[in-house]
């Protein structure tokens, strides 16, 4: 049902908001919501609604922050990067939290996330000095918090 | 504030400009796509812009094909030509976007 | 209205130059990143040209299909014969 | 009215501006990774801060809906495509370095 709700409000989105075409929608949003779920069943993780919001203004905030942080080293005349890789364990479970964690980190300050290959995660790092792993952590943290699910590890 | 609007257009048209430089000349294959992804993203404001600028909406949904066909061209890259799946491994690539 | 008519001028001058840079590359992989760059910026004359239709067309099969349809004919040539390939490139 | 005028003109010039940082970090960033940093982050910090500065400019609620999709879009499109690209970096530095 959910589904059908999202897939309702992209096709609003992306008629602009025309009334008219809203009738014919909905049959197109059925027929969509039933193709997904035979195509991309339950996976089992479910998003905490509630706490999309909070991610997404974390993501945000830390995704400008990124870009912040590469426009200064690019502009200082030093060029002040280390660059090298740094291999890390994720915590998370298989499947879509642990993507997602990856695809974050690629946004996030000073990672990018390289190869992940079961719980072994290989990221570049701009900045071999900056405080990394504590920052993976927390957007760990975070990914667990929005699909509700436990790490497993006091973090 | 249409002025505002054409001199933002004008510089991303010059820095798309100058992505063509890292094309012509750069070192490997590797660049050259990272070049054209600047090509996309850059194509996306540049057609958002416009569409204000020149009050055509329709403008939006070129910048979304844009936005959705950006990634075409690099995952066709990276499984043809680079091709990374030596390690079978590494077959999940394409799915991550997908949840 | 001279702000448009550079824009229009460095559109003219950008798409003469990637479709002459497509054409002269010696090197098939750089020629065929010119000729996506080359779609991207034909879509934005079709913009310029009050054609948006057009535009959304040029965006979708020449910055995005052909591309792809480009790259992977280059990579067949580029296995099937490998050492020509890079010597090519000169 | 002015204020918000001049506070789009504000944002549409930041984004312009990181724009400019962007392309900067792919001439002056000397290898293929950090080129890929430069371009995902600061790219997308411009980009969002355009569709920022034009949201104003939106007629209706479905348009600015319309631009947040295209800017939602274009992160993940490029979290996924430096993904990919730096997946193929490095299978190219460990195995064979066949290109020019």
């Amino acid at each position: 049902m959910l589904r059908f709700l999202a897939v309702l409000l992209v096709w609003w989105i992306l008629t602009d908001g025309e009334a008219s075409a809203l009738a014919f929608g909905v049959g197109v949003a059925v027929l969509v919501m039933l193709v997904s779920a035979v195509l991309f069943p339950r996976s089992g993780y479910r998003l905490v609604w509630y706490r999309v919001p909070g991610f997404l203004w974390f993501f945000v905030v830390q995704s400008a922050v990124a870009g912040l942080d590469v426009a200064r080293r690019l502009l200082a005349p030093s060029l002040p990067i280390a660059p090298g890789l740094r291999a890390l364990t994720v915590h998370l479970p298989e499947g879509a939290p642990r993507w997602l964690l990856a695809n974050v980190l690629s946004l996030l300050p000073g990672t990018l996330s390289v190869r992940l290959q079961d719980n072994q995660l290989l990221m570049h790092c701009l900045d071999t000095g900056m405080p990394l792993e504590a920052q993976v952590r927390q957007a760990e943290r975070r990914v667990a918090a929005l699909f509700g699910v436990d790490t497993g590890v006091a973090l | 504030m249409s002025l505002v609007l054409a001199l933002v257009a004008i510089f991303l048209l010059l820095t798309l400009m100058a992505g063509l430089w890292r094309i012509w000349h750069g070192p490997k294959d590797v660049d050259r796509m990272l070049a054209a992804q600047l090509f996309g993203t850059t194509g996306v404001a540049l057609l958002l812009v416009l569409a204000e600028a020149m009050a055509t909406p329709a403008l939006r949904d070129v910048a979304l094909v844009l936005a959705v066909l950006a990634i075409v061209a690099t995952v066709a890259f990276v499984t043809r030509v680079a091709q990374i799946d030596r390690p079978s491994a590494d077959r999940k690539e394409g799915a991550d976007d997908t949840p | 209205m001279m702000t448009e008519l550079l824009l229009d001028l460095l559109l003219v001058v950008s798409l003469l130059l990637t479709a002459l840079c497509a054409l002269l590359a010696q090197d098939l992989f750089r020629a065929v990143v010119m000729f996506m760059a080359f779609g991207l910026l034909m879509a934005l004359a079709w913009v310029r040209l009050q054609a948006p239709d057009i535009a959304l067309a040029e965006a979708a099969l020449g910055a995005g299909l052909t591309g792809v349809l480009l790259l992977d004919a280059v990579s067949h040539f580029r296995q099937s014969d490998s050492g020509a390939g890079s010597g090519e490139s000169s | 009215m002015t204020l918000l005028e001049l506070a789009q003109a504000v944002l549409l010039l930041a984004g312009c501006f990181f724009y400019a940082i962007g392309t900067l970090g792919l001439f002056r960033f000397p290898d293929t990774l950090t080129r890929i940093h430069a371009l995902t982050k600061v790219d997308n910090l411009g980009l969002g801060l355009i569709v920022l500065g034009l949201l104003p400019f939106a007629a209706h609620l479905a348009a600015a809906a319309k631009l947040l999709l295209i800017w939602l879009l274009a992160l993940a499109a490029s979290a996924t495509a430096a993904h990919l690209v730096a997946l193929a970096v490095r299978q190219q530095q460990e195995g064979n370095p066949h290109d020019d």
